[in-house]
C-alpha cells in the first residue's frame, strides 16, 4: 500500500511537474488580464525547440534556454495582438495553438538529420534524469518528492517563489491590480501596457519551459504530439487553482494521479471499463471543482480576474 | 514622436471594407514569406489552395461538408459568448449530439415509421446537444461552477462515451470487430444535395437567418442582449438572468449537437473515428470573426472550411508536411486580427512640436 | 508669472488647454490658476469637460494643446505617475481603487517608494497614523468590496495623502457622501489646505462652493466662461453661469393630497450580502400621490429596503402588500409588472446597459408590450419612436438614439433612466439618489419630475442623504438607522437637528 | 525526396501512380513509418515506372474520402488508404472511379477494384511472446500497453500471451487500455502504471516507442511493435514484431501496370514476409533464438498455427477445442481474451 502510495505520487509528481509550470504560466499571465489560449502550441514549440537543442548540442541548459526563448517569441505574439492591438484573446490564442502545433510538427520533420530522414522523432538525446536527495529520499511515501529531477526540484522553489512574488510584492501587487481594475491601476500610475506584456512573456516563458520537460525529461525524445491537449488541460488547472499559484500543484496532483490511479487499476485486471477509467480524471476534476467552488461561495473568495480578457484602452469606458 | 491609436467618431465605411482586405492581403505576404523560405512557390500554393476549396463545383461541396458543421457550431458558441458564458465544449456537444442520433438511427428504426426515422435521429441530436450544454450552465447558474471547465473537460468525456460505444456496446457485430457501428438504416440518412453536401446546408443558413431574428427581434433576444452586457442591471429590469442563460446555452448545445446529428446522419451514416475532429473549437475562431453575428456566421464558416480544405492541398499538391496547412492557418489569421483595430481606431501620429495628427 | 493680489504665485498653472474627443471639444483654451493653500472650485454643467480638464492635469489624458506650468515651470505630465511626481493627486469621479483587495493594499498600488516587498503592517500603521490626524475613520485592512461609499471615498483621501499629494484634485467627491460625511471631507479639505496644500474641488453643490472655496471657474461647453472669487459671488449667479438661466434650488409643490395606501411594509427582516441582518423589522405605510423621504446614512439599510422592495432581494420576515397584494418575495418582474419603477442606486452597474443604445435603454421597461413587441416580434421602428419621444421630453442630450448609453455624461444617463422608468411606473416609484452626481439643472429637472409623479396620483419612495432635498420634496421623512426606522416626520414640521440626531441612531421619541 | 516529385512530375511519361494516405506522420516510427518503408521500396524497385506520393495525418472517417477522391480526381493510378478507418470512404470512392486500384490496409470490404490487405502479425506476436516467456522468470508477469480493445490488438495480446505461456506456463500478461493510438505520453504513464505493479517486461501495441523507453529507464527489458524498436530505443528491445509491407506493394503495382491485377483479400504471415521479427537484441540467448526459429519454421510450413486448438479462454473453457484449427473469419472477429491474460475487453 506504501509502495503504491509513493509510486502514485513519483509519477504523479514527474507527469505534474510540466502541467504545474504551464499552470502558474498562465496563472500569471491570466493575473494581468491576458487570456492565452495558445497553450497547446506554445507548449509543444517548447518541447521541440528543446530537444532539437539537447540533440545537436548535448546541452541541456542551452535547450532550456531555447525552449524559454520560443515560448517568448510566441507570447510575444499574443502579446503583441491582444494588447497594442486589442484583438481578440479568445481567437488570438487559438491561432498561437494552431501554429505552434503545427509549425512544432513541421520542425520535428525538418530539424533532424538526414540519416534519419530529416526526422527529430526517434533520436535520443541528453536528457535530465532523477537525483536522488541523500535520506530524504528513503522517507516512506514522501520520499518520492525527493527522487526527482532537477526540473521537478525546481519546480519546488517557483511554487512558493511564485505565490510570494503574487501576494508579498509590490511588483504581485501591481500585477493583481492591473488584472482586476486595468482602469484603477493605470490612475495609480502602473503601466499597465507594461504589466500586461510582462507578464504575458513571462507566462509563456513558463509554459514553453513546462513544454521542455516533457521533451527532456518525462517522455525524453521527441514525437509529434508529445503534449496530447495538455495545453488545454492546464487552462483547466488555472481555473480549478483559482488563480492561486500555490494551488497550481493541487490541480496538476489530482489530475495527474487520478489518470495514474486509473491505469494502476487496470494493471490489477479490474472488470470495470476501460474507457469508463479513462474519463476518470476529466470527471473527477469536474466533480471536485464543483465541490471547491460551493466551499468557496460559501467563503465569498474571488474567482477569475475582473478583466480577464478584455482589452484595456486609456479613457473608455 | 509617438503613435498612438485614436478612436474613430464612428466605424469609417471605408475601414470596413478596406481593412479586412489590406490585412488578408498582408496575410498573404507574410505567410509567402515563410513559404519561400521553405522553397515552396507561394503563388502556386495560393493557387492550389483556393482551386481546392472554391475552383470547382465538386472542390467547393466539399467545402461545404466542412462548413455546415461550422455554421451550425458558430452560431451555437456565438449565442453562448453572447452571454459571457465561455462555452467551449462545443465538440462534446457534436459528439454526444451524433451518440443520440446513433441511438435512435440503429435502435429505434424498428419501431418507427420510416418517416419519422431521420426527424427523430436528428430531434434527439439536439436533445443530446442541450442537454450536454445544460450541465455546465446549471452547474454555473446555481453552484456558480466556471463553465470553462466543465464544458472543456466534458470534451473528453463524451469522446471518450463514443468511443466507448463505437468500440465497445454499439460495435457493428458484422463488422469483424472493427470499430464503428453498423451502417444506419436508410431511412436515417439526411439526403444529399451534390456530392456530399447535403441538406443541413439549408437548414444552417434558415437557422442563421432565424436566430438573427430571434436576436434582434424578439423579446428573448433583447434578454439575452441585456444579459450579457450587464447582467445586473438586467435583473433590475425584471429579466431572469438565470433562465436566460439556461435556455441560451441549451440552445447553444442543441445547434452544435444538430452539427453532430448531420454528420453522422448525412455523411458517415455511423458511428466510428472521425467524428470528434476539431469542428467545435474551429467555431470558436467562427464565432468570433463573425463577432457573434448569426448571420456573418454562415459565411466565415464557409471561409474557414475553405481554409481548412485547401490546406490539405498545401500537402497533396506541394509536397509540403501536413502540419504545414495548419501553420498557414495560424499566420492567415494574425495579420486578420491586428487589422480588427483599424475599423474602430486610426493611427495617430503625435510629434512634439505640432501635436496634431496625421492618419 | 502672474499674481494673486495677496502676493502669492499660482502652484498650477493650465494655459490654453485644449482637448478634442472625438466629435467633442471637450476643452476649448482653458486656462486655470491654483494658488497654494486655496481652494479652486470647478464648475460646469454634466459634460461641461471639468473631469477631461483635471484628467488632463493628472496625466491620464494628454492636451492637444496648451502647457501646464508647476510652482512656474513647465511641466511634461504624461502619465499619472509624472502628476504624482509634481504632487497632483487626483479623487476621480469614478473611484480608482481595485473592489478585491484591502484598504492597505490600495494605498500602497503603485508606489515605487515601497520596499519591494511589501510590509502591509507598516503600511497599515502608517494609515492609522493618517487617519488619526486628519480624524478619518479607516480600516486598513478592510476589503473595498464590502465597505459603503463613504468609507471608500475616504480611502481615495487617503491615498493622496498616503502619497505626499500637494495638490489635491477632487472630481465630486460629495456626490456620494451624506451631509456628515461631505461635512468631514470638507474639515479635511480645510485642514490640508491650512497646511499649505491646495485643492481643486469639482460639485454640482452650490452651498459647497460658497462654504469651502477660495475661487470659482465656471465651464461651459469645454470653454471657461467665468472666473470669480467667491467672496464676490452667490449660488444664484452661480447656476445662472453654469447653465444660462435661472435655477430653482427649492422646487415648488403643491400639498399633497394621500390616495390609498399603494405601499405597506409589515416588520420586514432581510439579510445583506455578508449574512449580518440587514433590516430589522421594518414597518411603515406610503399613499398615492404622497412622496417618503428616507434619509439615513448610506449603508444603514438603504439599499436593501429598495432592493426587497423591487423583488431583487429577499426578505427574511414580514410582508411587503403594494396595491392589496401581497408582493412579498415575487420577482422583479412580478413587481415591475405590478407598476413599480426602480432608480437604482448605482446608476451605471444597475440602471443601464452601457453597451445597448440609448433607444434600446430606453424601452427596456416596455419591450415586453405592446406596440413595441407584437406577437413576440420587437418592432425597432417603434422603440425608436418612442425613443425619440422620451428624448425630446426629457431633454436628453444624445448624439443620436442610437448611440450606446456609455457614452452619455452621467447627467443624461440618469435622464435617460428617469425616462423609462417614470415611463413604467403605474403605482410606485422607489429612488434612490435620484440627484447624485447631477448639475444644478439636471437635478431641478430630476426632482420635478418626482412630484409630477406624485401629482399624477402614484407613490413615490425617495431615498436620498441630502436632508435639503429630503425635505424640499418629501412630505414625510422616515429616518433609517441600522436597519430600524427610527421614526417618520412630517417635512414641513421637520428640523435638521432632529433629523440628524435620528440618523445618529436616536429614536424619534427619546430625542423629541 | 519522393514528394517533391508528386508535384514536379506530373508532366512528364506516362508514369503509374500511386498515393498513400497515412493516418499519422511517416515519421511515427511505428505503423506508417512502416507503410512508408514499402512505398519507397515501390519507388526503388520499379523506378521510373511509378511515382509515389502521400498525405499525412488524415484523420479517419469522413474527411478521408474528400482526399481519396482527390488523388482519384487528379488521375493517381492506385490509391493506399493504410488504416481501417478509411473503409468506408474508400468503398465510396471506388464506386465512383471503375478505372483506378484501390487498395485498403486491414478492412474487410471489397470490391472489383478495390483489394484488401493485410498480415498474420498474430505470427510474429506469437515468437516474440517466447522470448518474452524466456526473459521472466516463471510466474512473473508482463505488462501490455494496448490501444483499443480491436480483434487485431485482441489478436495480438492472445498471440503474444500463448507464446509466453508455451515456455513460462504460469507467467501472466497484464493488460492496461489507454484508448489512444499515439499519445506518447499517455502510453508512457500507462507502462509506468504496469512497471509498478511488478510486471517484469513490457509489450505493446500502440504507434510509439515510449512503453519501451519507460521499461528501459527501469532496468527492464521490452518486446516492440510495428518496426524494429530496438533502433530506436536500444538492446533493451529484445525483438519487435515488424510489418513489412514492400514485397507486397511492389507485386501488386507490378500487376495494376500489367494489368493483371484482380481484386482480392490478402492476409499474409510470416510466409510471405508481410509480418517479420526483427534482429534479436544481444541480450537474446542462442537457446532462446533457436526455439524461436523452430516455432517460425513450424509456422512457416504449416505445420502449426498459433489458434489450433486448444485453446483456453480467460476463464479456463475451451474455445478452441484439441485438433480444431480456427478459421480467418473467426480469427478477424476474435473478441476474447485467452487464459493468461489480466484485463478485460469492457464490453
Ligand atoms: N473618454 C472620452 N472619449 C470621448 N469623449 C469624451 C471622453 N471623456 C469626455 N469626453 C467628452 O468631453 C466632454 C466633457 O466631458 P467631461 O467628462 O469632462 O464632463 P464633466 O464636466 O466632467 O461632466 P460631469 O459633470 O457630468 O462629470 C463630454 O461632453 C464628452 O463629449
Ligand atoms: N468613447 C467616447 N466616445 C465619445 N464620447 C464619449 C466617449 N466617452 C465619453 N464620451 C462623452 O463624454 C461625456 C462625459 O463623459 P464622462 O465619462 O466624463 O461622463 P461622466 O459625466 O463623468 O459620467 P459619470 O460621472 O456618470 O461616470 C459624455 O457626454 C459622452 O458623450
Ligand atoms: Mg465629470
Ligand atoms: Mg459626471
Amino acid at each position: 500500500m506504501i509502495a503504491l502510495l509513493a509510486s502514485i505520487l513519483a509519477i504523479t509528481l514527474r507527469a505534474g511537474t510540466s502541467l504545474i509550470y504551464a499552470t502558474i504560466g498562465e496563472i500569471y499571465t491570466e493575473r494581468s488580464g491576458i487570456l492565452n489560449l495558445g497553450l497547446e502550441g506554445m507548449m509543444l514549440m517548447g518541447a521541440v525547440s528543446a530537444f532539437a537543442t539537447v540533440y545537436y548540442t548535448g546541452s541541456l541548459l542551452l535547450a532550456l534556454l531555447v525552449a524559454m526563448l520560443t515560448g517568448i517569441i510566441l507570447s510575444s505574439i499574443h502579446a503583441f495582438l491582444s494588447i497594442t492591438m486589442r484583438a481578440n484573446q479568445v481567437v488570438s490564442g487559438l491561432s498561437i495553438t494552431l501554429f505552434g502545433t503545427g509549425f512544432a510538427s513541421f520542425l520535428g520533420q525538418r530539424l533532424g538529420p538526414e540519416s534519419n530522414g530529416h526526422y527529430l522523432i526517434g533520436l535520443i538525446g541528453n536528457k535530465f534524469t532523477p537525483v536522488k536527495i541523500p535520506f530524504l529520499s528513503d522517507l516512506p511515501v514522501l520520499g518520492a518528492l525527493f527522487n526527482q529531477d532537477i526540473l521537478t526540484y525546481i519546480v519546488y522553489l517557483i511554487i512558493p517563489a511564485a505565490w510570494f512574488f503574487m501576494y508579498k510584492t509590490r511588483a504581485g501587487l501591481n500585477l493583481r491590480a492591473v488584472g482586476e481594475s486595468p482602469q484603477t491601476a493605470d490612475a495609480m500610475g502602473i503601466n499597465v501596457f507594461k504589466v500586461r506584456y510582462i507578464y504575458t512573456i513571462l507566462g509563456g516563458t513558463l509554459v514553453a519551459l513546462g513544454g521542455a520537460h516533457l521533451s527532456l525529461s518525462y517522455a525524453p525524445g521527441w514525437t509529434d504530439n508529445i503534449t496530447g491537449g495538455r495545453g488545454w488541460i492546464v487552462i483547466a488547472l488555472v481555473i480549478f487553482s483559482m488563480w492561486n499559484p500555490s494551488r497550481a500543484i493541487w490541480g496538476a496532483l489530482l489530475f495527474g494521479g487520478i489518470n495514474a490511479i486509473q491505469f494502476r487499476l487496470q494493471a490489477t485486471g479490474t472488470t470495470i471499463s476501460a474507457p469508463l477509467l479513462n474519463m476518470l480524471p476529466y470527471i473527477v476534476t469536474i466533480v471536485v471543482l464543483v465541490l471547491m467552488t460551493w466551499v468557496e461561495t460559501m467563503n465569498k473568495k474571488v474567482g477569475a480576474p475582473a478583466a480577464l480578457a478584455v482589452p484595456y484602452m486609456r479613457g473608455e469606458k | 514622436m509617438r503613435l498612438v491609436f485614436e478612436k474613430r467618431n464612428s466605424v469609417s465605411k471605408k475601414a470596413i471594407i478596406l481593412v479586412p482586405v489590406v490585412s488578408f492581403l498582408v496575410s498573404l505576404i507574410l505567410t509567402g514569406i515563410l513559404l519561400i523560405i521553405f522553397r515552396t512557390n507561394p503563388f502556386v500554393t495560393y493557387a492550389s489552395m483556393f482551386v481546392g476549396a472554391f475552383g470547382s463545383w465538386i472542390n467547393f461541396t466539399e467545402t461545404l461538408v466542412k462548413a455546415i458543421p461550422l455554421m451550425l457550431t458558430g452560431i451555437g458558441v456565438g449565442l453562448a459568448f453572447r452571454l459571457r458564458f465561455w462555452n467551449i465544449g462545443a465538440e462534446g456537444q457534436l459528439v454526444f449530439g451524433g451518440v443520440a442520433a446513433t441511438w435512435v438511427a440503429l435502435f429505434w428504426s424498428n419501431f418507427l415509421p420510416p418517416f419519422l426515422v431521420l426527424p427523430t435521429a436528428i430531434l434527439m441530436g439536439i436533445i443530446a446537444g442541450a442537454l450536454w450544454a445544460g450541465i455546465p450552465a446549471f452547474l454555473k447558474v446555481y453552484l456558480k461552477v466556471d463553465e470553462t471547465l466543465v464544458s472543456l473537460m466534458l470534451n473528453y468525456v463524451a469522446i471518450l462515451t463514443a468511443q466507448g460505444l463505437y468500440y465497445g456496446a454499439w460495435i457493428d457485430p458484422n463488422g469483424m470487430g472493427f470499430p464503428g457501428t453498423k451502417l444506419f438504416p436508410k431511412a436515417a440518412w439526411l439526403p444529399r444535395f451534390s456530392g456530399r453536401a447535403h441538406v443541413g446546408l439549408f437548414i444552417a443558413i434558415l437557422l442563421g437567418l432565424v436566430m438573427w431574428v430571434v436576436l434582434n427581434r424578439t423579446k428573448w433576444g433583447f434578454e439575452v442582449k441585456m444579459s450579457g452586457h450587464n447582467p445586473r442591471a438586467a435583473r433590475v429590469m425584471g429579466v431572469n438572468i438565470g433562465k436566460t442563460i439556461i435556455t441560451a446555452i441549451l440552445v447553444s448545445g442543441a445547434f452544435s449537437g444538430m452539427a453532430g446529428a448531420f454528420e453522422v446522419t448525412a455523411i458517415s451514416h455511423r458511428l466510428q473515428q472521425g467524428l470528434a475532429i476539431g469542428y467545435g473549437y474551429t467555431a470558436i475562431i467562427v464565432a468570433w470573426m463573425a463577432q457573434l453575428n448569426p448571420i456573418a456566421s454562415l459565411f466565415v464558416a464557409v471561409l474557414m472550411a475553405g481554409l481548412l480544405v485547401g490546406g490539405d492541398q498545401v500537402q497533396m499538391m506541394m509536397g509540403l508536411p501536413a502540419a504545414m496547412g495548419i501553420v498557414l492557418q495560424g499566420m492567415i489569421l494574425f495579420p486578420m486580427l491586428a487589422g480588427s483595430l483599424f475599423t474602430d481606431y486610426r493611427l495617430k501620429i503625435i510629434t512634439k512640436s505640432t501635436k496634431e495628427e496625421a492618419v | 508669472m502672474k499674481d494673486d493680489q495677496n502676493g502669492k504665485s499660482p502652484i498650477v498653472e493650465m494655459i490654453g488647454i485644449t482637448k478634442q474627443f472625438p466629435g467633442v471639444l471637450a476643452n476649448d483654451n482653458v486656462d486655470l490658476e491654483l494658488f497654494p493653500g486655496e481652494v479652486l472650485a470647478l464648475l460646469g454643467e454634466n459634460g461641461a469637460g471639468k473631469s477631461t480638464l483635471m484628467n488632463i492635469l493628472a496625466g491620464l489624458y494628454r492636451a492637444d494643446k496648451g502647457k501646464i506650468l508647476i510652482k512656474g515651470e513647465e511641466a511634461e505630465i504624461d502619465s499619472p505617475k509624472d502628476a504624482m511626481k509634481y504632487g497632483i493627486g487626483m479623487v476621480h469621479q469614478n473611484f480608482k481603487l481595485v473592489p478585491t483587495m484591502s484598504v492597505a493594499e490600495n494605498v500602497v498600488l503603485g508606489l515605487d517608494s515601497e520596499n519591494f516587498v511589501l510590509d502591509l503592517q507598516k503600511v497599515s500603521s502608517r494609515i492609522k497614523e493618517i487617519s488619526h490626524h486628519y480624524n478619518l475613520k479607516v480600516d486598513p485592512n478592510s476589503i473595498i468590496w464590502q465597505m459603503s461609499v463613504g468609507e471608500q471615498q475616504r480611502v481615495e483621501i487617503l491615498k493622496l495623502i498616503y502619497r505626499g499629494a500637494e495638490v489635491l484634485i477632487l472630481d465630486e467627491p460629495t456626490a456620494v457622501l451624506t451631509p456628515q460625511e461631505s461635512g468631514e471631507l470638507n474639515r479635511i479639505v480645510k485642514q490640508m489646505t491650512g497646511e499649505g496644500k491646495s485643492a481643486i474641488f469639482i460639485t454640482h453643490k452650490m452651498d459647497e462652493v460658497m462654504e469651502f472655496s477660495d475661487w470659482v471657474r465656471v465651464l461651459q461647453k469645454g470653454k471657461l466662461v467665468s472666473v470669480v472669487k467667491t467672496e464676490d459671488t452667490s449660488p444664484k449667479e452661480l447656476s445662472r453661469m453654469m447653465v444660462g438661466r435661472d435655477v430653482l434650488f427649492r422646487v415648488e409643490k403643491k400639498k399633497a393630497t394621500p390616495g390609498e395606501v399603494i405601499l405597506e411594509l409589515e416588520n420586514v427582516k432581510a439579510m445583506n450580502d455578508k449574512g449580518l441582518e440587514a433590516l430589522k423589522g421594518i414597518s411603515f405605510s406610503l399613499r398615492r400621490g404622497e412622496i417618503l423621504g428616507i434619509a439615513g446614512v448610506a449603508g444603514n439599510g438603504q439599499r436593501e429596503l429598495t432592493e426587497v422592495i423591487t423583488g431583487l432581494h429577499k426578505v427574511t420576515e414580514g410582508r411587503i402588500i403594494i396595491d392589496g397584494k401581497d408582493m412579498t418575495n415575487k420577482s422583479p418582474l412580478d413587481l415591475i409588472k405590478s407598476g413599480v419603477s426602480h432608480i437604482p442606486s448605482d446608476r451605471v452597474a444597475m440602471g443601464i446597459v452601457g453597451d445597448m443604445s440609448v433607444a434600446n435603454n430606453l424601452a427596456m421597461k416596455e419591450y415586453r408590450k405592446a406596440p413595441l413587441t407584437q406577437h413576440g416580434i420587437l418592432n425597432p421602428g417603434r422603440i425608436l419612436e418612442m425613443a425619440k419621444k422620451m428624448i425630446s421630453s426629457f431633454m436628453i442630450s444624445t448624439p443620436a438614439p442610437y448611440t450606446s448609453v456609455k457614452f452619455l455624461s452621467g447627467g443624461n444617463i440618469q435622464k435617460t433612466i428617469l425616462a423609462r422608468e417614470i415611463g413604467a411606473c403605474s403605482t410606485l416609484l422607489i429612488a434612490a439618489y435620484p440627484a447624485r452626481g447631477l448639475d444644478v439643472g439636471a437635478t431641478e429637472s430630476v426632482r420635478k419630475e418626482m412630484i409630477a409623479e406624485r401629482d399624477g396620483g402614484k407613490g413615490v419612495l425617495l431615498v436620498s442623504e441630502d436632508l435639503d432635498e429630503l425635505m424640499s420634496v418629501s412630505d414625510r421623512i422616515a429616518v433609517m438607522n441600522e436597519g430600524r426606522i427610527m421614526g417618520i416626520v412630517d417635512s414641513a414640521e421637520a428640523d435638521i437637528e432632529s433629523l440628524g440626531l435620528m440618523m445618529a441612531g436616536v429614536p424619534m421619541e427619546e430625542g423629541k | 525526396g519522393a514528394k517533391e516529385q508528386g508535384a514536379a512530375a506530373s508532366g512528364g511519361a506516362e508514369k503509374f501512380k500511386v498515393a498513400f494516405i497515412y493516418i499519422g506522420l511517416p515519421g511515427d516510427l511505428g505503423w506508417t513509418f512502416e507503410q512508408d518503408q514499402g512505398r519507397k521500396m515501390i519507388e526503388e524497385q520499379l523506378g521510373d515506372k511509378v511515382e509515389t506520393t502521400f498525405v499525412e495525418n488524415v484523420p479517419e472517417g469522413p474527411d478521408a474520402s474528400r482526399i481519396i477522391r482527390q488523388y482519384a480526381q487528379k488521375g493517381y493510378n492506385m490509391i493506399f488508404a493504410t488504416s481501417f478507418g478509411y473503409m468506408d470512404p474508400m468503398v465510396e470512392v471506388a464506386a465512383e472511379f471503375p478505372n483506378v486500384y484501390f487498395e485498403h490496409c486491414s478492412g474487410y470490404k471489397t470490391a472489383d477494384n478495390m483489394a484488401t490487405y493485410f498480415g498474420r502479425m498474430y505470427q510474429a506476436r506469437y515468437l516474440s511472446g517466447l522470448v518474452a516467456g524466456k526473459a521472466i522468470g516463471q510466474g512473473e508477469s508482463i505488462g501490455y500497453v494496448a490501444a483499443f480493445p480491436i480483434p487485431e490488438v485482441v489478436r495480438g495480446i492472445n498471440a503474444f500471451t500463448i507464446g509466453v505461456r508455451k515456455v513460462n506456463p504460469t507467467a501472466t500478461v497484464k493488460v492496461v487500455w489507454t484508448n489512444t493510438w499515439y499519445d506518447p505520453v499517455k502510453e508512457r504513464e500507462a507502462a509506468v502504471a504496469l512497471l509498478d505493479s511488478g510486471v517484469k517486461l513490457i509489450a505493446q501495441h500502440q504507434d510509439t516507442t515510449e512503453p519501451q523507453k519507460a521499461a528501459q529507464e527501469r532496468g527492464l527489458v521490452s518486446v516492440g511493435y510495428d518496426s524494429d524498436m530496438g533502433k530506436f530505443v536500444g538492446d533493451s528491445v529484445l525483438v519487435s514484431p515488424k510489418w513489412h509491407w514492400g514485397s507486397y506493394f511492389v507485386k501488386t503495382v507490378q500487376d495494376a501496370i500489367n494489368g493483371t491485377w484482380k481484386t482480392h483479400s490478402y492476409w499474409g504471415g510470416l510466409k510471405d514476409g508481410v509480418v517479420q521479427l526483427s534482429d534479436f537484441s544481444p541480450k537474446v540467448s542462442q537457446e532462446v533464438k533457436d526455439l524461436v526459429g523452430a516455432e517460425q519454421k513450424k509456422i512457416i510450413d504449416g505445420s502449426w498455427d498459433v489458434f489450433w486448438g486448444p485453446v483456453k479462454g480467460q476463464d479456463g473453457k475451451v474455445v478452441v477445442a484439441d485438433g480444431s484449427k480456427m478459421a480467418d473469419g473467426d480469427m478477424l472477429g476474435m473478441n476474447f481474451l485467452v487464459e493468461g491474460v489480466v484485463g478485460s475487453l469492457g464490453n
